[in-house]
């Protein structure tokens, strides 16, 4: 297994996150493929730790952060989204649409 | 070598955030507000554990002898700054932090007197502010990518829920969850960037980064893209409309300042760091995104009909002009960056200051802060329409105001560096940017009051707001030099 | 430490300005006292300025130098000084501010702000002709143009609005070139400086290419406040629309710091761009003359036509640049004067007549001369003067443009000599259309002019004529200062 | 060998399902699929020897992050979206996109092709320890302000509307 | 010596002028007029002192005192250098004789206005503009600097203006003034332009310094030819020769004693003095000289075909003066220096003389028109009585005046070319016919309109007495000056450039002169055969025979009546010029505003519309969604279906831009 195998893994479910991202209509959508970003991050970071610079763990500790701040934008954005689904019921991305310019 | 105690302004700062939550739930329901006090207690704390470490700085405070340059550890210990494993406390990041913590009071100041936010919030939110200025204050002194990336994460998610503050407010939690979709998805965007960065260098820190490579590049470009996001710099401006008309009006101010400022600040370390060691040439590409930033937020600005949209387009162009001095990278670029930072809080959140206290009589209008609040204020107070083209003027950058001061130094640094076609667009836009803020002193001065409009009324935090910027606005356009000093012997720090 | 002469000078009326803003709102007679205070006490210094001026030197007097801005990547002087071309440009300021400021004693509307707005920009003014560093004369360039847009747009004509805006971006435009221009210069000396009488000295290690560039940045800031065509048609609006005292100050001072600018910059400090753009600049300079005097010639509105002949007349003063000789630059500098003074008193006295009968328009009128025999002898004067009357001021500065012109122009020279006489065409046809004739029963109770009136025109009178028989008072001061000026590059 | 078949389930795993995740309707499977990707990145993990990763990937994400997702969806979810199309109307653009950036993105991961792992992986869970309570001890710091933060906010955002609040519109 | 005073001589009135506008009430019979009339009188005296003390050789000529005027920066010799303009007096004969001239006509004008602008509204003001007029002449005459002349030469412009247009309140002079100064200005473009070659190549305006700089040699030929063309130019303009003459018959619209002013003594001897007092350029340039004895030749051939047809008194003496004119001109082009300026001088009595008379005509029967006049001469005996010399001198009839000065103007042209000579004389015949048509229809025969003449009345004396006086000169002063060369040895005596040159040209065409006598016997029996066939024409009651002649050559008329055209051709000028002006007015607003101003601004809204448009479609939206969240959110589901993802297309929009970067790099 090369290194290369792990950067195209990171690099196919980056690619799929940010379609995702692009595409899905709904909030929750949105961001379960953000997660998908960070995941492909954090498998970059762990297989260059693992390979190319195996003397210490930064790469797994920036993972490590990478996991909880996820965490964090998940907790703050499904709060919000409950936010608005009690308001006025919508989850879909493109129903809000209240500020013009 | 953790050197935390270098940070004790930011530990302070948070520590007293974290208390606010707990005075929240001692204090009584009704003497809530008093938590706004306790937060500018707070700020001023902070302030001065900053501060102080700069007292020593000769010409900045004292008297204007030549500055001693900074070799090594040598003067800049002297300062009380120095470095920890993943930060870097030196004048530069203590000019940024000052210009944080300025802002945070001057929107704590507006808070006071802004209706938008219940009583009864007042500690979440101000703890929150409080939160997000410790972020900025660490992101300007981070000298590594873990740290930039989560304090930056911590800025903008309580940068998220500040927007959304106003709960049962449409426009406020449609503008918070378009905040917050595209910060995430560019936080991840970063967060990819930052691991393509690691696998070419080995390390997240600037100071030791030889970036090399096309992953490296590619991962310089992934980390662009969300200070972009933080500091809107077009094309990654398009939430900034929306979050700010949405926001309750002092985190609007808030927001068109700080955050925008101390990632600036942090971008202007990354590319000093970066760039030049590298054999990368990001100059044009910063220089097209600096272009593409002024020009679209000034001409995008030309259409709002809404002061805090035409001040939100405003400011995606403001980020323009301070980008410039990070495409030079020269001295007087960062000084630039420096000096217009700490200016351009002073008459950004002045402008504000006027557009809140105004909107406040407005309350029966759709929209209060319609640039028709407008109308004919020069006849209900001279004061506060003078005051109000004084902010908008020195936004516009016409001297002899505090704005034209910073705009100079950093058009001056593009021109220095050959960079002519940018100063070029600078320079026009700047003409192009008096159309619209002329627009509103036209209105001012130049129309009848709206029927039934009365004299404006300021509470105490908006006067004080207002009577701050506009002195720091006029006294440093005037009295330029202490300022331009400490910049210089700040901008010195950077590698 | 010297008795800050054009410190005083400067800064008077901005105290004055801010004890405008200070007193209230309806106590008039106050804020007039003030108003007039500050911009007579301004004035009179600078007479004093005119018999202290040392008439031998060229070098600069007055001189304050003091650290403004002391950083290493930006050192700016509070530096003041006047020579010959400045001193007189000075006197005129003040002086053209108090008749200005006399003429809008009438003023009925919002006056507290109307006098602040206006000692503000008479405070700018000043300041462009007495700075002697670049960034310094930048800021006071640019503080004119604030309180120009506000004293246009509240105070002006019915569209006011657009005009107002339209001066502000249009000179804003040109001006932030002129920024690029001084940046550039300042990083190519060495070591970096405004000090513009440094700056003067670097031309040597000036390429080619360089000052072409710098020459066309500065020159396009200028060329839009002289205005030189095509950049004049901010003009004529900002005329028209502008109150009577603003089009005064407009006409008698504003357009002077362009050709101001011009000598002092463009001739001074980037002799090779100069010399390249010469060609052009006496293709302009003719455009100005002839094309000015022709628009002139076709307007109905007897302000539009002084707007205009005060571009016919700057091109006089663009002509005698372009004909780099000292005899040039004495015509260039004393046109400036005696234009300030012959418009200034035109714009007064249109503004005497819009007063009255509320419209400009030269068809409405008809034989007040038999109704307003001052009204019509004073407006007679001074468009005499205007189209160059020997006798009048206008005449010598206008030759001395010519001959300056002339040795190395002849041909150009010849054909802006038409100008003249198209000058004549339309203000004697304006002339014969007001004032003579049968008189237009429409005016047949029209008042002449009253006290406030004739206090404010009548100086500018005798003044004209004055000029125009003993033009020594002004040549005197400028001669030396030319003669080295037309000596810089021999 | 062990080392190449697990890396090639787990990592189909992982794309498949994240291709579920973001082409399928109902969203509720979405989400479903979603534990399995980020299981799947957790068995990457695990194959890249990052033992605390594995173990933190399986807690965070898949225990918490995936969860509360389908809680989420389950709370919010009505009958249509069962039926509705959950893709706008750009995703051919959007598509397009991703095949340049997957593009742009395997060229550069080619680079790569020849590096190899040196040795077998250390045990990760003690050095990261360290780190954390030693070099990184600010970050690890604020992430807890972090959290916090978001705590703050998804409290605010989530509580119900108790009392009519003074001054509020 | 009165000599060292002659510097007075243009302030005087110049003062008097000023006292009279500013001094005083305006009434109808203020005294102010006396004030002017005294300083004409000191400045008379003072220029008679001046000819005495020179034709006694008390005070030697030239006289030159100059003091410093201005001074200003010029590159004299490619070095600046501070240049000082020194401006005075310089007096030669010329110089002498003209200040005796116009000061002597002035006073008499002056005085006979006080009858004829008796009980005029602006009575004091007429006084002031006529000192002003006279002291700009005066001071043109004497001075030795050519700036100082041109400044006086358009000062003489200015007042005639103001003359001209003196009854502003009616239609005409307005407009006639106005034509009077453009056109004139015109002529001085040339004169302007001469002005800055002569600095250019000669550096000085000081005409003593500048003769020498000439007969040195200095200036290249070409520009000595320009020069005088210039300067020739200039005096075309206000001497009225062709083609700048149209300005002279409407500026008849002045009152009459300014007309007497303008053409005997003041504006339009100003030319002719200018070419003669900068001679020595014409001298030096034989092309000039040429052009000048042409253009001369065809005005006095032009001017005086045209008097002959029209009925307006003073339309007739004006033509007559531009005829006249011409004579002097073109004596002046052949080298008649002195012949010229003698004809100046005897013209300036007899047309002062002539003018005043026909405003005593006008004065009685209130109408130029002479149609309307016709048997005046027993009503007002003393005006036919000197009217009758003036029209014999100005027909050149022995002993009078213009017999000797026209005499010797065709001398010298016969020397310079026959064909000139034969133009010349067939012009002097048409003058006595003109003039004697003029006098004929004026008070011969029985009054044709009864209605005015019957009412005619001698005017007083006041306006009498100048007119007896001028007679006096008309009759003797040709002869007296002509005897024993005295005028011309008068003024020559200021060693002018013109006498020097003349002696030179006597020797040189001594082979082909005419005989004097031949000459003058010729001329007179011409002119007497065409005072004969004037007085067939029109002494009789009606002019049946002249109405027949008319029909005969009618389109000779209508040229004559026509002016040759000039007037059409200025006026399709003068039309051209407002038709480029409103073209140009378009062109400003419609083309430079629009594409160096509003250009700019719609280039800007342009590109603001574009990225606006941008922006609008991501954060506008296009639907107007304000409110609709509260109200209509089942029936949005639905919609939204359609609707785009705006967010998303943020991203999307920001994904294409990065990947592009990436694909790039």
């Amino acid at each position: 297994m090369t290194l290369a195998h792990y950067i195209a893994l990171g690099a196919v479910l980056f690619v799929i996150g940010i379609f995702g991202a692009l595409t899905r209509r709904s909030v929750i959508g949105i961001l379960m493929s953000i997660e998908l970003m960070f995941n492909a991050a954090n498998i970059n970071l762990a297989a260059f730790n693992r390979y190319l610079h195996p003397e210490g763990v930064a790469g797994q500790a920036f993972a490590l952060f990478i996991m909880t701040v996820a965490a964090a934008e998940v907790v703050v954005g499904l709060a919000l989204v409950l936010a608005i689904y009690r308001n006025w019921d919508k989850t879909y991305m493109e129903n809000i649409n209240l500020l013009k310019g | 070598m953790l050197n935390l105690a270098l940070l004790k302004s930011e530990i302070v700062l948070g520590a007293l955030a974290l208390g606010l939550l707990a005075a929240d739930l001692l204090l009584p329901e009704g003497r809530k507000r008093a938590l706004y006090g306790l937060a500018l207690l707070a700020c001023g704390i902070s302030l001065f554990l900053t501060g102080s470490a700069l007292l020593p700085a000769p010409g900045v405070f004292g008297a204007g002898v030549p500055l001693p340059l900074p070799t090594g550890g040598g003067p800049a210990a002297a300062l009380g700054a120095g470095v920890g494993t993943l930060w870097s406390v030196d004048p530069f990041s203590l000019f940024l932090k000052m210009v944080v913590l300025g802002s945070t009071v001057l929107a704590l100041l507006l808070t006071m007197d802004d209706s938008s936010i219940p009583d009864s919030e007042a500690g979440s939110f101000s703890c929150l502010l409080l939160l997000s200025a410790v972020g900025m204050m660490l992101l300007v002194s981070a000298t590594d990518l873990l740290l930039i990336f989560v304090s930056l994460e911590l800025v903008s998610i309580a940068s998220f829920i500040l927007v959304g503050y106003e709960r049962r407010n449409p426009k406020s939690n449609e503008g918070s969850l378009k905040y917050f979709i595209f910060g995430a998805f560019s936080s991840a965007v970063m967060a990819y960037g930052i691991s393509l960065f690691y696998g070419a260098t080995g390390a997240t820190s600037l100071v030791a980064a030889k970036p090399q490579g096309a992953m490296a590049l590619m991962g310089l470009l992934f980390i662009l893209v969300g200070f972009g996001f933080k500091a809107a710099i077009a094309p990654m401006h398009f939430w900034v409309p929306d979050a700010y008309e949405g926001a309750p009006t002092p985190v609007t101010a808030y927001l068109s300042v700080a955050p925008k400022l101390a990632a600036m600040g942090a971008l202007a370390r990354l590319l000093t760091a970066l760039v030049p060691a590298g054999s990368m040439d990001l100059t044009l590409l910063l220089s097209l995104l600096c272009g593409l930033t002024m020009t679209w937020g000034n001409l995008v600005a030309l259409f709002q009909r809404n002061i805090k949209r035409l001040l939100a387009y405003s400011s995606i162009a403001q980020a323009g002009y301070i980008m410039m001095g990070i495409v030079t990278g020269d001295a007087m670029g960062l000084q630039g960056i420096l000096i217009y930072s700490f200016v351009y809080v002073a008459m950004n959140i002045g402008a504000f200051a006027l557009a809140v206290a105004l909107a406040a009589d407005r309350s029966d209008a759709l929209d209060p802060y319609d640039l028709d609040s407008f109308d004919g204020l020069s006849s209900r107070s001279l004061p506060a329409a003078l005051a109000m083209t004084l902010f908008l003027l020195s936004l516009a950058g016409i001297p002899p105001l505090a704005g034209f001061i910073g705009k100079f130094y950093l058009i001056g640094s593009a021109v220095g560096t050959a960079h002519y076609g940018l100063a070029i667009v600078a320079v026009l836009n700047s003409v192009v940017s008096v159309y619209y803020y002329m627009s509103v002193c036209y209105r001012m001065f130049f129309t009848a009051p709206r029927k039934g409009a009365r004299v404006p009324r300021f509470g105490a935090g908006i006067y004080a707001a207002a009577a701050l910027a506009l002195a720091v606005t006029l006294f440093f356009g005037v009295f330029p030099h202490r300022l331009a000093v400490w910049a210089q012997f700040s901008a010195k720090f950077l590698p | 430490m010297e008795f800050p002469l054009l410190s005083l000078i400067t800064f008077i009326p901005l105290a004055g300005a801010l004890a405008v803003l200070c007193l209230p709102k309806d106590s008039r007679r106050a804020i007039e006292a003030a108003a007039l205070a500050a911009s007579a006490v301004s004035f009179a210094l600078s007479v004093w300025l005119y018999f202290a001026f040392d008439r031998s030197t060229a070098a600069m007097q007055f001189v304050e130098r003091h650290a403004w801005i002391a950083a290493d990547a930006v050192k700016v002087d509070y530096y003041l000084g006047v020579d010959g071309l400045s001193a007189p440009l000075v006197i005129l300021t003040t002086l053209m501010s108090l008749i200005a400021l006399i003429a809008s004693l009438g003023i009925k509307e919002r006056f507290k702000e109307y006098c602040f707005w206006f000692l503000i920009l008479e405070v700018g003014m000043l300041g462009v002709f007495e700075s002697l560093d670049f960034f310094l004369f930048y800021v006071f360039w640019e503080i004119t143009l604030v309180p120009m847009y506000f004293l246009i747009g509240i105070w002006g004509g019915p569209q006011k609005e657009y005009a107002a805006i339209k001066f502000f971006l249009y000179t804003l435009a040109g001006s932030v070139f002129m920024l690029l221009g001084i940046l550039a210069l300042y990083f190519k000396a060495d070591p970096h400086t405004f000090d513009m009488l440094a700056l003067m000295k670097i031309h040597g290690t000036l390429s080619f290419r360089f000052q072409v560039l710098a020459f066309l940045a500065f020159y396009f800031g200028f060329a839009i406040k002289v205005p030189a065509f095509p950049f004049h048609t901010w003009l004529p609006l900002a005329h028209v629309e502008a109150p009577t005292a603003i089009s005064v100050i407009l006409a008698a001072v504003l357009l002077k710091m362009g050709v101001y600018g011009i000598l002092r910059v463009n001739y001074c400090m980037l002799p090779l761009g100069f010399e390249w753009f010469l060609p052009i600049l006496v293709l302009i300079a003719v455009i100005n003359i002839v094309y000015g005097a022709l628009c002139a010639m076709a307007q109905n509105d007897m302000k539009k036509m002084v707007a205009y002949s005060s571009i016919n007349h700057m091109g006089y003063c663009l002509l005698a640049i372009a004909g780099v000789s000292a005899t040039g630059f004495s015509g260039a500098a004393f046109q400036m004067i005696n234009h300030g003074i012959i418009t200034g008193a035109l714009f007064l006295l249109v503004g005497v007549v819009y007063d009255r009968a509320h419209t400009r328009d030269i068809g409405a009128f008809g034989g007040l001369a038999a109704k307003v025999p001052v009204f019509a002898g004073l407006m007679s004067l001074s468009c005499f003067a205007s189209l160059g009357l020997p006798g009048m001021a206008g005449f010598i500065s206008e030759f001395l443009c010519f001959l300056g012109a002339f040795p190395r122009w002849k041909i150009y020279t010849a054909v802006s000599v038409l100008g003249v006489i198209i000058t004549a065409a339309f203000f004697l046809r304006m002339i014969e259309k007001v004032f003579l004739g049968p008189l237009n029963k429409r005016w047949a109770d029209l008042p002449d002019m009253n006290t406030r009136e004739l206090v404010s025109v009548v100086p500018l009178a005798i003044l004209m004529v004055a000029l125009g028989i003993w033009p020594k008072w002004a040549l005197d001061m400028m001669n030396t200062t030319m003669v080295s000026l037309a000596g810089l590059f021999k | 060998m062990m080392e190449q078949i697990a890396f090639y389930s787990m990592a189909g795993l992982a794309v498949v399902s994240a291709l579920a995740v973001v082409t399928l309707r109902n969203t509720v499977h979405c989400a479903l699929f979603l534990g399995l990707s980020l299981a799947g990145v957790a068995g990457i993990f695990g194959v890249l020897g990052a033992d605390f990763l594995f173990a933190s990937q399986i807690l965070i994400y898949v225990g918490g992050i995936a969860v509360l997702m389908i809680f989420a969806v389950m709370l919010m979810g009505r009958a249509s979206d069962l039926t509705l199309r959950q893709v706008n109307q750009e995703w051919l653009a959007a598509l397009l996109v991703c095949a340049i950036t997957a593009a742009g993105l395997l060229r550069g991961a080619k680079a790569y092709l020849g590096s190899v792992a040196a040795g077998a992986p250390a045990p990760s869970t003690k050095p990261l320890g360290r780190l954390m309570l030693g070099d990184y001890v600010l970050p690890f710091e604020l992430i807890s302000l972090v959290l916090t933060a978001a705590l703050l906010g998804a409290i605010f955002f989530t509580r119900k509307e108790t009392l009519p609040s003074g001054g509020g519109k | 010596m009165m000599i060292e005073n002659v510097w007075l001589v243009p302030l005087l009135p110049l003062a008097a002028s000023l006292v009279i506008l500013f001094g005083g009430r305006e009434r109808e019979d203020s005294p102010m007029p006396f004030v002017g009339i005294a300083a004409m009188a000191a400045s008379l005296y003072i220029s008679l002192a001046v000819i005495f003390d020179a034709a006694t050789g008390a005070a030697a000529l030239p006289f030159e005192k100059e003091w410093l005027w201005y001074s200003f920066a010029a590159n004299l010799g490619g070095q600046p250098s501070i240049f000082e303009m020194r401006a005075g007096v310089l007096i030669d004969g010329a110089a002498a004789v003209m200040l005796g001239v116009v000061c002597l006509v002035s006073l008499l004008v002056q005085i006979y206005s006080l009858g004829y602008m008796h009980g005029d509204r602006k009575f004091k003001r007429y006084f002031a503009y006529i000192s002003f007029f006279t002291a700009s002449m005066l001071g043109l005459v004497v001075s030795n600097n050519l700036i100082v002349v041109f400044a006086c030469w358009e000062l003489v412009g200015v007042s005639s203006y103001l003359l001209i247009g003196f009854w502003f309140e009616k239609e005409a002079p307005p407009y006639a003034a106005k034509k009077a100064f453009i056109t004139t200005k015109l002529g001085d473009l040339g004169f302007f332009l001469a002005l800055l070659l002569i600095f250019t190549y000669a550096g000085s305006y000081n005409l003593v310094r500048l003769k020498e700089t000439v007969e040195m040699g200095y200036l290249p030929p070409m520009v000595l030819t320009l020069i005088g063309l210039g300067l020739l130019c200039g005096a075309a303009g206000k001497s009225a020769q062709a083609p700048l003459f149209i300005w002279l018959p409407d500026a008849m619209e002045g009152p009459t004693p300014v007309s007497a002013l303008i053409h005997a003594a003041t504006m339009v001897a100003a030319g002719i003095y200018l070419v003669a007092r900068c001679y020595f350029f014409f001298l030096a340039s034989p092309i000039a000289m040429e052009t000048v004895a042409w253009a001369g030749l065809i005005t006095a051939f032009l001017a005086g075909s045209m008097a002959l047809v029209p009925y307006d008194i003073k339309r007739v003496l004006a033509f007559s003066t531009v005829s006249q004119l011409g004579f002097m001109m073109c004596a002046l082009g052949v080298g008649g220096y002195t012949a010229g300026l003698f004809h100046l001088t005897t013209h300036a009595f007899f047309k002062a003389l002539l003018f005043l008379g026909a405003g005593s005509v006008i004065h009685a029967v209130h109408t130029n028109d002479m149609r309307s006049m016709g048997g005046l001469s027993k009503r007002m005996p003393w005006t036919f009585l000197t009217m009758t010399v003036g029209c014999l001198a100005l027909a050149g009839i022995p002993p009078f005046a213009g017999f000797f000065s026209k005499d010797q103007i065709l001398e010298k042209v016969f020397e310079h070319s026959p064909v000139m000579f034969a133009v010349l004389v067939f012009t002097a015949c048409l003058t006595a016919f003109y003039t004697f048509r003029m006098l004929f229809l004026t008070f011969w025969g029985d009054g044709r309109d009864h209605h005015r003449v019957d009412h005619a009345e001698e005017s007083g004396a006041v306006m009498t007495v100048p007119l007896m006086i001028l007679a006096a000169l008309s009759l003797v002063s040709g002869w007296a000056l002509e005897h024993g060369h005295a005028f011309a040895s008068f003024v020559g005596s200021g060693g002018a450039a013109g006498h020097a040159a003349e002696a030179a040209g006597h020797a040189a065409a001594a082979g082909h002169a005419i005989n004097p006598m031949v000459l003058a016997a010729g001329v007179t029996a011409g002119a007497c055969f065409f005072i004969a066939l004037a007085y067939s024409l029109y002494a009789g009651r009606d002019f049946s025979r002249a109405q027949r002649l008319k029909s005969l050559f009618q389109p000779v008329f209508d040229l004559l009546e026509k002016r040759y055209g000039f007037d059409a051709f200025f006026l399709g000028l003068v039309d051209l010029a407002d038709r480029i002006a409103v073209l140009c007015r378009w062109v400003d607003i419609e083309v430079i505003d629009k594409v160096f101003v509003d250009g700019w601004g719609l280039l800007c809204r342009v590109a603001a519309e574009i990225s606006h448009l941008f922006d609008a479609l991501f954060v506008d939206q296009a639907v107007d969604g304000c409110g609709y969240v509260s109200r209509d959110i089942a029936g949005r589901g639905l919609r939204s279906l359609i609707a785009r993802g705006q967010v998303q297309e943020y991203m999307l929009y920001l994904a294409v831009g990065v990947s592009l970067f990436a694909i790039l790099k």
